[in-house]
């Protein structure tokens, strides 16, 4: 289990290479990575901002990562989150959990990606050709999340 | 009590943190966000629409209505947008 | 879109590169890895090797990433699958989806990998400490498929 | 017509490929079948069991009911397990 908040940009390879080494007993290892888009709700952007809440950030995330580890049989799991100015095409997030077999891996990918999207202190702003505008939370994340709790797996 | 605000609460208040003594009255977020709407505009335009807003007490997700009291961490912000 | 089926080992990270490179419109990538674990059935599993169809395989891979990208809104897909002799710890699959927003990637990815479990010509012998065995196929492969029959996504 | 066998039925039968003349009696996988069990002990034993194989004709997954003809390329194999 392991968790980074941090403001330079990470490598998808080698994170998941670290992620899984030396560990032959996982099967399956899914991975998700969130990047920035240059276009957002119609309008060009230039940059995206995120800002945390140092505090509280890494408690949340220890706290899905936790979640995650106890209702899947999990090997290994990740979640690094970035801060700071991003421009088009460079990784904001990355959530990764391996085990034995795919399913849970998979699930739990999700599901600290679900949680991660209502869950974790961060706020996006967008530099459009609009000028610079807060990113809107989405109702549907607060749905994606809600599916979790009525189910086991 | 130290208060934290974040994205555009933070911008519309004018600063990100500060550390105040409300009244005793001011015992719940709700609470203590009427006695933060008298200290200017700012203020008032940021906490113009509650139901937008979300709280933690301590670093904490929180309802408006939990208790504070003066040691407590309490941060405003919007709906989060991280991922 | 892209298949490929090779013998050689693959690198995670070039892969992912490649796949999201100069696409801006990418939010969000989902990529699962199959691993060869070094236990299976409780006894230790020396060496795996995938034998496969040649004239069938890429064919069923084709179509199996074609109706993904009927059925979401994808901006790029890959997958990968490797035969012949590999170790513990080799990667034997890689199925990758991005998209502009996460479900899509997800869902993408997952069901890719479901339809590769009953309908790609891959069988995989163990050699284990107990001698050569042919790994049965699994029940709850056959269930993870026909999930999709049923929904839109 | 061009028959293939992967994986054990490929060891059992001993040849991983063959091209064979069956009797035009042999128009289904089914009907081929019988007709390869009498061709030896290893065709026998490997498709001793046929709810346990799946058939390809033309490296498409068939039904054991499907018709066959001459130019076809048919495989027989276990339930895949890649991944």
């Amino acid at each position: 289990m392991a968790i980074r908040v941090q403001r330079p940009i990470f490598d998808i390879g080698v994170e998941l290479s670290d992620l899984t080494a030396d560990n032959p007993r996982i099967g399956g290892l899914c991975c998700f990575t969130g990047l920035v888009r240059d276009m957002n709700n119609g309008d060009a952007v230039a940059t995206l901002t995120l800002e945390h809440y140092p505090g509280m950030t890494h408690k949340q995330l220890a706290k899905i990562e936790a979640e995650a580890n106890e209702r899947w049989a999990l090997e290994a799991s990740l979640i690094i989150h970035r801060y700071g100015t991003m421009l088009p095409e460079e990784p904001i997030v990355l959530v990764a959990a391996a085990s034995a077999h795919r399913h849970d891996a998979f699930a739990a990918c999700q599901f600290m990606m679900d949680y991660l999207k209502t869950d974790a202190p961060f706020w996006k702003v967008e530099d459009t050709d609009q000028g610079a505008r807060w990113v809107d939370s989405r109702d549907s994340d607060a749905t994606a999340k809600a599916r979790w709790r009525d189910r086991e797996s | 009590m130290k208060l934290l605000y974040f994205a555009w609460l933070r911008q519309k208040i004018g600063l990100g943190e500060e550390t105040v003594s409300p009244p005793e009255s001011a015992s719940t977020p709700t609470a203590l966000v009427d006695w933060l709407r008298t200290r200017g505009d700012g203020y008032a335009l940021a906490f113009s629409d509650i139901s937008a807003i979300k709280v933690a007490i301590n670093q904490e997700f929180a309802s408006f209505d939990d208790p504070i009291s003066d040691g407590d961490e309490v941060a405003f912000f919007p709906p989060v947008t991280g991922g």
